[in-house]
C-alpha cells in the first residue's frame, strides 16, 4: 500500500471528482464531503510520503511498472515532498473555507462542476508536484490551468470572463513556449525523464539548442508563475475569481509553478548551468528585486483590498525569484521558507479578503472603515498575516526574510540585499493602509460601544484562523520547518 | 522555584495578562485586576532575579532555536536589570496611573489600550534580557508594532498621521537594525552579546564603522537628531502612552540598545580606536543643544516635555561617547533616572489635561494653587531634570562631568553646562506659571481640583523613588552599574 | 554562396515554416483586437510546435512506426514525439473549447469581442 | 555633644514648616536656628569627619571640622538665626521660611563638607534655596530675577562641577585642596567666581537683592557671596589674577555704589566691594591673607546684614526705597538710624568699628602684590563716600519724605532685636579685634589700634571728607545708574529664545515640508505608475515630436498628454494581456533559435 501512494496521490483524486459527478447529480450536498475527504486523504498520504523520504531518502516509482526512459516514473524527493505536503493542507483549508463561501458567491447548479474542477486542479497541481518526467509535467500544467481558467470564470461576473480570458491566453502562450522547450530539450538529449536529461545534459551544455530549450522554459513558466514584466494575467485573474478559488491559486497553483521552475532550473539544468554556462541568476536576481519593489508600489496604489492582495503577491513571487537568482544554501532555504510562508499568509489575507466579501458585499477599501469593530477576528488574523507578511519578527515572513537577505549577503550582493529590505517596508505601506482603515478608520463614529460582531460562519473562520496562528508558529519554530528545508536546499544545490 | 526560569516568567506573565485582558474585557474591573496582577507578578519575578545578579552572576536560558545568526535566547546580566526593573516598577506606576487617566476621560477602546501595554511591556523586558542581538531586533520589532495602537489611540487624523510618522520612522530604523545585525553575523559568525565587545578585527574600520552607523539609525528610538521627528509628533496619544514611550520602554529601548551596542558588541576600546566616540560625541552634543533651544519656545507643555527627553537621551549618547568607565557609568545611570523623573513630569501633565483640562504652559497660571501637590511633584521632578539637589538627576551629572575629563574630552564639559542652563531655561518658566502667577480670571480654575488618588500616588510615588535614588544610589541601581562596568572592561571575569 | 543559401534555408524548410507559423500565431494573439481571430492565433501558434515536433522527429526514407510481420526490417520514424503530440493536440482542442466558451459568455454580456471596445465596456460597469 | 552636621538640623527642621501655622513656625524656625547654631559653636574642632559612601567610587565627607570651618559655621550660624529673628516680625509665607532656612542649612553644608563633591551638592541647594527666598516674596520684579538669578548659578555650578571633576580625574581625590590648573582650574574660578559676583559674573547681585524681600534680601546678602569665600578661602593657593580679580571688584562695586539711588541696590553693590576685599586678600594666597579674608568674611556678614536689615525697616515703614525720595528719618526712627549709622561707619571702616579691624588686615595682605593696596585704598575712599551717601541722604537731611498712608516709625521688636544685636556685634569685634582673630586659622593678629592703621583710616576718610566738600554733586540724590554689563546678558538670553522661536523652526518646518512634499510625489506617481511612466516618456518625447513631425500630429500628441496629465490617476492605460512585452521577449528566443538552427 505505502508503495503504491504516490500513484494513488493522482489517481485518488481523478476517482474523486468522477465520483462527485455522479453523487453530485444524486444529491448536490455529497460534493462538499467527499471532495474534503478525498484532499484529507492524500494530505495524509503526502505526510507519510514526507516522513518516508525523510527517512528513507528519494521515492521512483514506475508507472505501470514501465522503467524510465520508456516510461513515466514519479519521483518524491525532499524538496517535492516538502511542497507536496504545503499544497496538500492549504487545499485542505481551503475546500473547508470553499464550502460556505461557494454558497454564497456560485450558483446552485453550477457547484457540482466547481468541486469537480477544483479536485481536478489539485491533481494537476500534484500531478505537476511529484511528476518525474517533464512532458508528463506540462500535461498536469495544462490539466491545472484549464481546470483554473473555468475556475476562474465560474464566479459568473461578467468580468471574471475577460480576466479568465487573458488568463487562457496568456497561459496557453507558456503553454507553448514550454512545449517548445521541451521538444528542444527531446532533440538535445532524447529523453524527457527528468533524472537521465540532468544526466546527459552537460555533455552538450555549449549547444545553443540546450541555451534555446532553457530561455523557453524559463519564459514559459516566468509567466505560469507571473514574474514581474509577465505578471499581467495576474490581478484580474485573482481578483475576479471567487474568493475560495483565488485562495487556491494565489496559494497552491502559484507555489507549484514556482516549484516546476525551480525543478527545472536546478534539477533539470544544474546550478553550474544557470551560474557558469548560461550565466541568467545575475539577470534575474535584477529583475526579482524589481518585481519586489514595482509590486509593492503597484499594491499600494490599488483601491480594492482583493486586487492590492493580488499586486502584494507579485511582489512576494518576486523574493522567491529572489532566492533563484542568488543560488545558494541560505538564500534557497529562504526560498523555499518562503514558498510555505507566502502560501500560508497570502491565504490566510485572501480567506479574510473572501470573508469580507462575504459579509460586506465589496472589498473596496474605502467602503471598510472601522469594519474591525464588526468582524473583529477577522481583522486580528489579517493583522497576523499582515504582520508576517511585512516581516514583524517572530513571524514565518520574517524568517524567510532573514534567510533571503542573509544569503544574499553572503553571496556578497549588498545592494540587493538592501532593495529586499526596502521592499518588506513597502508592503507595510500596503498592509497598513487596510489596517489602519479597519481599526482606526472611523475617527467621527461618535457611539463608543463596539457594534455587535457579524463575523462569517465558522467553516470560514477556523481554517483562517488557523493559518494566521501559523504564520506565528511557524515563525517561532521555525527550526521544525527548516528539518524539512534544508535537505531539499542542499538537493536543489546537486547536493545529497 | 528555578531562578533559571525566571526570565522567560518574567516576560510571560504580561503575555499571558495581554491573553486574559481581551477576554475579560466587557468588565472593566477584573480586566485592570489583570493588568494589576500582572504588574505586581512581574515585578515580584523581576525582583527574585535582583541578589543573584547582585552576586555577579547571571541567568542564561535558551529559548528556541531560530534562525542562523541567533536563537531565542534570554539572558540577564547586571545592565539588563537595570533597564528590566526600571521598567517593571514603572509598569505598576503607570498602570494605576493610567486606570485613573483612562476612567476619567471616560477614552474608549480601553481594552485594546490594556492589552497593548502588556504585550508592550513585554517585549521591554525581552530587549531588557535579550542574549544576542536578534532576539534584541526580534523584541524591538515587537514592541514597535504593539506600541503603534498606542500611539493612534484617539484616533483623530492628526492622530493617525502622526502614527504613520511614528511607524515610518520606526520601522526604517527596524530594518536598519535587521542589516546591522545580519552585518554582524557575516563579519562574526555570532551576534551572542560578549561583555567588551567581540566586532573587534572582523573587519577593515570602515566597515566597522559603517556598522555602526547602521546600529545607530536602527536604534532610532533613541530619538537622536536629526531622526527625532517621531518623538515630539506621538505626542498626540494619550499621556499614559507619553509616559511609557519616554520612561518606561521605548526610548529607553533605543538608548539601551546604544549602550549594548557600545559595551558588549564593539567594546569601548574598539570605539575609541575607530573614533567612534568623536562622532557619537558630535550627534550627542547636537541634539543636546538643538532640542533644548527647541523646548524653549514651546507653549504645548508635552510636547516641551517630548523636546526635553530628546536632549535627556543624548545625555546617555553622551556618556557612551566619552568611551571612559565614569562616562559608562553616567550613560547607564542615566536610564533609571531620567525615566523615573520623566514619568513624573508625564504623569503630572496628564493631571493637568484630566482635571483642569489644559495643555498649553501659557494656560497654567496658578494652576498650583488648585492641585499644590501635583505642581510641587512637577517642579521637583523638573529640577531634578536640570540637576538640582535633592533629585537624583544631580548623580548622573556628576559622572558625566567625571567622565567627559576621565574621557580626555573635557570640551564636552561646556556641553554639559550649557544644557544644564537650558534645561533650567525651559523649565523654570513652566514651574513659576504654576506655582506663582495668578490665573488671568480667578473664575476659570474653580472647578479644578487634584487628580484622583489613583493617579496623585504614582505621582508622588515616582518622585519619592527619584528622591530615594539620590539618598541610596547604590541600592540597587549603581550596585548593578558596577557590575556591568566591570564586566565591559573586563576588570572581574563573569 | 548557393550552398550557405541552401544549407540555411532550404535544408531546413521544415523548421523555417514552424517558426514562420509561430510568428503568425503569436502576432495573431496579440496584435488582433477580435477575441475569435485571438484564439484562431492560439491555434495556429499550437500547430505550429506540433509541426517542429513532427519534422524532428522524421528520419530520411523512414516509415510510420507500426508492426511488421517476422523478418521484414524497416527503419522507422521516432514514435515518441508523435504520442507527445497527440497529447498535446487534445490539451490544445480542449483549450480551444474552453477559450470559445469564455468568448461566447463575454459576446452575451457585453454584446462586443472586439477587444478595445471590450475594455471601455468592463471599465464602464 | 553629639557630631551631627550642622546643615541637618535646619535641612530636617525645614520639613515641619509647612505643616505648622504662622505663629508656630515662627518660633520652630527660632528653635531651628539657635540648635544649628548651638550645635555649630559646640562642634569639638577636632571632631572625626563624618564620611558615607554616597556613590560608588566617590565618598562624600559630611561632616568635617577645623578651625577656619568652626569660624565660618559660627558665623553663619549666627547671622542665620539674627535673620530668623528679623524675620519673625511678621509671618512669612511658609515657602520663604523654607528658603531661608535651606540657604542657612546649605551654606553650613557646604562650610562643613570635607570633599568637594559634598560642596557641590550644597552649592545647587544654595542656589535653589536663594531661588526659593526671591521668588516666594512674591516682590514685584522678582520673577524675572529669581530666573535670572537661578540661570546664572546653574551655570556656576556646572562649571564648578566640571572644575571638580578636572580636579578629581588630576589628584585623584576629591578633598577640599589645590585644584586642577588649566582647564579645571578655569572652570572652578568661573564656577566659584559665579557665587563671589566676579566682574563679569556678578550681575545677578544687583539685580536679586533689591527685589527680594525685606527679610530675603538680608537673608540673601550673606549666604551666598560669603559660601563662596569660604570656598576660596578653603581651598586656598591662588595666584595674582584671583587678587587683582579682588582689586577690581572693590573699586568696580564701590563706584557703582556710589552711582546708585536704590538704597538695596547701593548695598548689593557694596556687597561685591567688599567681596572684592576678601578676594583680594585670599587672592593673595598668604596665610595672613586667607585670615583677612575670613576675618572680613565675618565682619562683612555683621555689618553688612545690619545695614541690609536697616534698609529693610525704613522700607517697610515708609514705603521708599529711593535716596532721592528719602530723608529725616532721623527724627522718625532714631532707632534705625542708629544701627544704619554702626553699620555704615564699620563698613567704611571707622577705627572702633569691625570693619576697620578686617579692611586693614586685608590692606595689609594686599601689600604682597604690587599695586594692589593702592586699588583698595581708592576702593575705601570712595566706600566711605557712598556710605555718607547712604546715611546723609537717607536718614539725616531734613527733608522728610514718606508715603501716605504709612507713618513712619522704628520697626517692630524683632526687628529691633536682630538689628541691635548685630551692632553690639559690629561694636564688640571693633573694640576687642581679638575675639575674632584668635579664631582665625592662620592666628594673625590685627594691629587695629596700631598708628599705621590709624593714619591709613585718617587718610581715607581726609580725603573721602575732602572729595565731598569740593564736589557739590556727591551731596545731592541723583537718578541712579540702573543698567550694568547685565544688559548684555539678557540681550544674549533674548537673541537665543529669538534664534530658537524663528530661525531654527522655520528650518525644521522646512525640512519637514521637503520631506513631505517628496513623501507626496512618490504617492502621487504610484497611484498609477503606469501613466505615470507614460506622461513622463511623453514629456520627454515631446520637444522631438515637436521637432520632427508636422504641426496637427504634435498637437494631437500634446493634447493626448494634457489629457493624461489631467485625469492622471483615473485615466486607465490599455495595456492588455501584457503582449506587446510577450512579443519583444519571444522575438529574443526565436532570434536564439535560429542561430540555433544556423550551426
Amino acid at each position: 500500500m505505502i508503495d503504491h501512494l504516490p500513484v494513488l496521490l493522482i489517481a485518488v483524486p481523478i476517482l474523486s471528482a468522477l465520483l462527485i459527478l455522479l453523487a453530485g447529480w444524486y444529491d448536490r450536498r455529497f460534493c462538499y464531503p467527499i471532495s474534503l475527504i478525498t484532499i484529507l486523504l492524500q494530505f495524509g498520504a503526502a505526510i507519510a510520503i514526507l516522513l518516508e523520504v525523510m527517512r528513507e531518502g528519494t521515492i521512483r516509482y514506475h508507472l505501470g511498472g514501465w522503467a524510465p526512459p520508456l516510461g513515466i516514473e514519479l519521483v518524491i524527493d525532499s524538496f517535492n515532498g516538502f511542497i507536496l505536503a504545503v499544497i496538500l493542507f492549504l487545499s485542505a483549508a481551503t475546500v473547508v473555507y470553499a464550502r460556505r463561501s461557494v454558497e454564497k458567491e456560485i450558483d446552485p447548479e453550477k457547484r457540482i462542476s466547481f468541486y469537480v474542477l477544483f479536485q481536478l486542479l489539485v491533481t494537476g497541481l500534484v500531478g505537476m508536484t511529484i511528476t518525474g518526467d517533464i512532458f508528463n509535467l506540462y500535461v498536469f500544467l495544462e490539466i491545472s490551468s484549464i481546470a483554473t481558467y473555468t475556475l476562474i470564470a465560474s464566479a459568473r461576473r461578467p468580468r471574471s470572463y475577460v480576466a479568465s480570458f487573458n488568463y487562457l491566453v496568456l497561459g496557453s502562450i507558456a503553454a507553448g513556449f514550454i512545449l517548445l522547450g521541451i521538444g528542444n530539450l527531446y532533440v538535445a538529449t532524447g529523453t524527457l525523464n527528468m533524472a537521465d536529461l540532468a544526466l546527459l545534459l552537460p555533455a552538450s551544455y555549449g549547444l545553443a539548442t540546450v541555451h534555446t530549450a532553457f530561455l523557453f522554459l524559463l519564459i514559459g513558466f516566468s509567466i505560469k508563475v507571473a514574474f514581474f514584466p509577465l505578471h499581467l494575467w495576474l490581478p484580474d485573474a485573482y481578483t475576479e475569481a471567487p474568493s475560495a478559488v483565488t485562495v487556491l491559486i494565489s496559494t497552491v497553483m502559484a507555489k507549484v509553478s514556482v516549484y516546476a521552475l525551480f525543478r527545472i532550473v536546478f534539477t533539470v539544468f544544474t546550478t553550474a548551468y544557470v551560474i557558469d554556462t548560461f550565466a541568467v541568476t545575475g539577470f534575474i536576481l535584477f529583475i526579482a528585486t524589481v518585481a519586489i519593489i514595482a509590486g509593492a508600489v503597484l499594491a499600494i496604489a490599488q483601491n480594492d483590498l482583493k486586487r492590492m492582495l493580488a499586486y502584494s503577491s507579485i511582489s512576494q513571487i518576486g523574493y522567491i525569484m529572489f532566492a533563484l537568482g542568488v543560488a545558494n544554501q541560505l538564500a534557497l532555504e529562504g526560498g523555499l521558507l518562503h514558498i510555505l510562508g507566502h502560501a500560508v499568509m497570502k491565504g490566510c489575507l485572501f480567506m479574510v479578503a473572501g470573508l469580507i466579501i462575504y459579509r460586506m458585499g465589496t472589498s473596496q477599501l474605502s467602503d471598510l472603515k472601522g469594519v474591525a469593530k464588526t468582524m473583529p477576528i477577522s481583522c486580528a488574523a489579517f493583522a497576523l498575516a499582515g504582520a508576517s507578511m511585512i516581516g514583524i519578527p517572530p513571524t514565518i515572513g520574517f524568517m524567510s526574510k532573514y534567510y533571503l537577505v542573509l544569503g544574499a549577503f553572503e553571496a556578497g550582493q549588498w545592494i540587493y540585499a538592501a532593495v529586499l529590505l526596502v521592499g518588506s517596508l513597502l508592503a507595510a505601506g500596503y498592509i497598513w493602509r487596510f489596517i489602519e482603515i479597519a481599526y482606526f478608520g472611523d475617527h467621527h463614529s461618535e457611539d463608543r460601544r463596539p457594534a455587535p460582531a457579524r463575523e462569517g460562519p465558522v467553516s470560514m473562520l477556523v481554517p483562517m484562523v488557523a493559518l494566521a496562528l501559523l504564520c506565528l508558529f511557524l515563525g517561532v519554530f521555525v527550526e521544525v520547518v527548516m528539518e524539512a528545508v534544508r535537505p531539499a536546499a542542499m538537493l536543489l544545490l546537486g547536493g545529497a | 522555584m528555578d531562578a533559571g526560569l525566571l526570565p522567560a516568567v518574567t516576560i510571560a506573565i504580561p503575555l499571558l495578562a495581554a491573553v486574559l485582558i481581551p477576554i475579560v474585557g466587557k468588565h472593566e474591573n477584573i480586566r485592570e485586576g489583570v493588568t494589576i496582577t500582572a504588574a505586581v507578578t512581574m515585578l515580584g519575578s523581576v525582583l527574585a532575579m535582583l541578589p543573584p545578579i547582585l552576586s555577579g552572576s547571571r541567568i542564561t536560558i535558551p529559548l528556541l532555536p531560530m534562525v542562523p545568526g541567533g536563537d531565542l535566547a534570554l539572558r540577564v546580566d547586571a545592565f539588563g536589570m537595570v533597564f528590566a526593573l526600571t521598567a517593571a516598577v514603572l509598569w505598576l506606576l503607570n498602570s494605576f496611573y493610567a486606570i485613573g487617566y483612562m476612567r476619567s476621560l471616560q477614552e474608549h477602546a480601553q481594552t485594546r489600550f490594556f492589552f497593548c501595554f502588556a504585550v508592550a511591556i513585554a517585549a521591554a523586558v525581552g530587549i531588557a534580557f535579550s542574549e544576542n542581538l536578534l532576539t534584541l531586533f526580534v523584541f524591538y520589532e515587537i514592541l514597535t508594532i504593539i506600541t503603534y495602537p498606542l500611539v493612534v489611540h484617539v484616533e483623530t487624523p492628526a492622530a493617525m498621521k502622526a502614527g504613520r510618522k511614528y511607524l515610518a520612522y520606526l520601522l526604517i530604523g527596524g530594518i536598519f537594525l535587521l542589516a546591522a545585525v545580519i552585518l554582524t553575523y557575516i563579519l562574526t559568525g555570532t551576534t551572542v552579546f560578549v561583555p567588551g565587545g567581540f566586532l573587534a578585527g572582523s573587519g577593515s574600520a570602515l566597515i566597522l564603522q559603517v556598522l555602526f552607523l547602521l546600529f545607530m539609525v536602527g536604534f532610532v528610538k533613541a530619538a537622536w537628531m536629526p531622526l527625532h521627528g517621531w518623538l515630539p509628533a506621538a505626542m498626540v496619544a494619550p499621556t499614559p502612552v507619553s509616559a511609557f514611550l519616554h520612561a518606561v520602554a521605548v526610548v529607553t529601548a533605543g538608548v539601551f540598545g546604544i549602550v549594548r551596542v557600545a559595551g558588549w558588541v564593539y567594546g569601548m576600546d574598539l570605539m575609541a580606536s575607530l573614533g567612534l566616540g568623536i562622532f557619537l560625541a558630535v550627534i550627542a552634543s547636537f541634539t543636546i543643544v538643538t532640542a533644548s533651544l527647541f523646548a524653549l519656545t514651546e507653549d504645548n507643555l508635552k510636547r516641551r516635555l517630548a523636546y526635553s527627553t530628546v536632549s535627556q537621551l543624548s545625555y546617555i549618547l553622551l556618556g557612551v561617547s566619552m568611551l571612559s568607565i565614569a562616562g559608562m557609568t553616567a550613560a547607564m545611570a542615566h536610564i533609571p533616572i531620567h525615566a523615573f523623573l520623566k514619568i513624573t513630569l508625564f504623569f503630572v501633565a496628564g493631571a493637568v489635561i484630566v482635571s483642569a483640562g489644559k495643555e498649553c504652559i501659557s494656560e497654567m497660571k496658578g494652576i498650583g494653587r488648585k492641585m499644590p501637590v501635583t505642581a510641587l511633584m512637577f517642579s521637583a521632578a523638573a529640577l531634578g531634570i536640570c540637576g538640582l539637589p535633592p533629585l537624583a538627576g544631580i548623580i548622573s551629572k556628576i559622572y558625566l562631568a567625571l567622565g567627559a575629563v576621565e574621557g580626555g574630552m573635557p570640551v564636552l564639559l561646556l556641553v554639559i553646562i550649557a544644557s544644564t542652563v537650558l534645561n533650567a531655561a525651559y523649565f523654570l518658566p513652566i514651574i513659576h506659571t504654576m506655582l506663582l502667577q495668578r490665573p488671568d480670571d480667578e473664575r476659570s480654575l474653580d472647578s479644578v481640583t487634584e487628580p484622583p488618588l489613583v493617579m496623585l500616588i504614582p505621582i508622588v510615588l515616582t518622585v519619592a523613588v527619584s528622591v530615594w535614588i539620590f539618598f541610596s544610589p547604590s541600592m540597587p541601581f549603581m550596585d548593578l552599574i558596577d557590575i556591568a562596568i566591570a564586566e565591559i572592561t573586563g576588570s572581574v571575569v563573569p | 554562396m548557393i550552398e550557405a543559401f541552401y544549407e540555411l534555408f532550404l535544408s531546413r524548410y521544415n523548421y523555417w515554416m514552424a517558426i514562420i507559423l509561430m510568428l503568425i500565431g503569436l502576432y495573431a494573439l496579440i496584435a488582433k483586437q477580435n477575441l475569435v481571430k485571438k484564439l484562431i492565433g492560439l491555434n495556429i501558434f499550437q500547430t505550429a510546435i506540433f509541426l517542429f515536433y513532427i519534422s524532428f522527429a522524421e528520419v530520411q526514407g523512414g516509415t510510420a512506426p507500426i508492426y511488421l510481420p517476422e523478418g521484414v526490417d524497416a527503419l522507422y520514424v521516432n514514435p515518441l514525439p508523435h504520442v507527445l503530440i497527440l497529447t498535446a493536440i487534445v490539451v490544445g482542442v480542449s483549450v480551444t473549447a474552453v477559450g470559445l466558451s469564455l468568448i461566447v459568455r463575454i459576446y452575451e454580456e457585453y454584446g462586443v469581442i472586439d477587444e478595445d471596445d471590450l475594455m471601455q465596456v468592463v471599465r464602464g460597469r | 555633644m553629639i557630631e551631627i552636621p550642622p546643615a541637618f538640623v535646619y535641612l530636617l527642621g525645614l520639613f515641619l514648616l509647612p505643616v505648622l501655622s504662622g505663629g508656630v513656625r515662627k518660633v520652630w524656625a527660632l528653635v531651628v536656628g539657635a540648635a544649628g547654631l548651638l550645635l555649630a559653636v559646640s562642634l569639638p574642632s577636632a571632631a572625626p569627619d563624618l564620611a558615607f559612601g554616597f556613590i560608588p567610587g566617590i565618598e562624600t565627607v559630611l561632616l568635617t571640622v577645623d578651625p577656619m570651618r568652626h569660624l565660618a559655621g559660627s558665623i553663619f550660624a549666627v547671622s542665620g538665626l539674627i535673620t530668623l529673628t528679623y524675620a519673625a516680625y511678621r509671618d512669612l509665607p511658609a515657602a520663604e521660611t523654607i528658603g531661608i532656612l535651606a540657604s542657612i542649612g546649605a551654606a553650613m553644608g557646604v562650610v562643613y563638607a570635607g570633599d568637594l563633591i559634598t560642596v557641590f551638592l550644597f552649592w545647587e541647594l544654595l542656589a535653589l534655596a536663594s531661588l526659593a527666598v526671591i521668588w516666594f516674596s512674591r516682590a514685584p520684579g522678582s520673577p524675572g530675577a529669581g530666573y535670572r538669578y537661578l540661570l546664572f548659578h546653574i551655570f556656576g555650578g556646572a562649571c564648578l562641577l566640571g572644575g571638580i571633576a578636572c580636579t578629581i580625574v588630576a589628584t585623584g581625590s576629591a578633598a577640599v585642596g589645590p585644584v586642577a590648573d588649566g582647564a579645571g582650574l578655569l572652570f572652578m574660578l568661573v564656577g566659584i567666581g559665579v557665587n563671589a559676583a566676579f566682574i563679569p559674573l556678578h550681575t545677578w547681585v544687583p539685580d536679586a537683592y533689591p527685589r527680594a524681600s525685606v527679610v530675603g534680601s538680608v537673608a540673601l546678602s550673606i549666604f551666598t557671596t560669603k559660601a563662596a569665600v569660604f570656598l576660596l578661602a578653603a581651598i586656598g593657593g591662588w595666584g595674582v589674577t584671583v587678587a587683582y580679580m579682588g582689586g577690581a571688584m572693590a573699586l568696580y562695586g564701590a563706584v557703582f555704589a556710589l552711582m546708585q539711588d536704590d538704597i538695596r541696590r547701593l548695598l548689593a553693590y557694596s556687597i561685591i566691594s567688599q567681596v572684592g576685599y576678601m578676594v583680594a586678600a585670599i587672592g593673595t594666597g598668604s596665610v595672613a591673607g586667607v585670615d583677612a579674608g575670613l576675618a572680613h568674611m565675618v565682619n562683612d556678614i555683621l555689618f553688612k546684614s545690619l545695614l541690609f536689615m536697616a534698609a529693610g525697616a525704613v522700607i517697610l515703614r515708609t514705603g521708599l526705597h529711593r535716596l532721592s525720595d528719602l530723608g529725616g528719618l532721623l527724627r522718625t526712627m532714631p532707632a534705625t538710624t542708629l544701627c544704619a549709622v554702626v553699620g555704615g561707619l564699620a563698613l567704611a571702616g571707622l577705627p572702633g568699628l569691625n570693619g576697620a579691624v578686617s579692611k586693614g588686615m586685608a590692606i595689609e595682605a594686599a601689600g604682597a602684590v604690587p599695586y594692589l593696596s593702592p586699588l583698595l585704598l581708592v576702593s575705601a575712599v570712595v566706600t566711605v563716600i557712598y556710605v555718607f551717601r547712604f546715611l546723609y541722604l537717607g536718614f539725616f537731611r531734613p527733608a522728610a519724605g514718606t508715603r501716605e498712608g504709612l507713618l513712619p516709625k522704628d520697626p517692630p521688636v524683632p526687628m529691633l532685636v536682630a538689628m541691635g544685636a548685630t551692632a553690639l556685634l559690629c561694636l564688640a569685634i571693633g573694640l576687642f579685634p581679638h575675639l575674632l582673630t584668635d579664631l582665625l586659622p592662620g592666628g594673625t593678629a590685627a594691629h587695629a589700634f596700631a598708628p599705621a592703621h590709624l593714619l591709613e583710616s585718617a587718610g581715607i576718610f581726609a580725603a573721602a571728607g575732602a572729595l565731598l566738600l569740593l564736589v557739590h554733586p556727591l551731596r545731592r540724590p541723583w537718578t541712579g545708574v540702573e543698567t550694568d554689563i547685565d544688559a548684555l546678558y539678557i540681550r544674549a538670553g533674548h537673541g537665543v529664545v529669538w534664534f530658537s522661536s524663528h530661525p531654527l523652526v522655520h528650518a525644521a518646518d522646512a525640512i519637514g515640508c521637503v520631506i513631505g512634499r517628496v513623501v507626496g510625489r512618490f504617492k502621487h506617481v504610484s497611484a498609477n505608475p503606469a501613466v505615470a511612466l507614460q506622461i513622463a516618456g511623453k514629456t520627454v518625447a515631446l520637444p522631438f515630436v515637436r521637432a520632427f513631425s508636422g504641426s496637427e500630429e504634435s498637437r494631437a500628441y500634446e493634447k493626448e498628454l494634457m489629457f493624461l496629465k489631467d485625469h492622471y490617476p483615473d485615466v486607465q492605460t490599455t495595456i492588455w494581456g501584457g503582449g506587446y512585452g510577450l512579443i519583444f521577449i519571444s522575438i529574443v528566443a526565436f532570434l536564439y533559435f535560429i542561430f540555433d538552427i544556423t550551426r
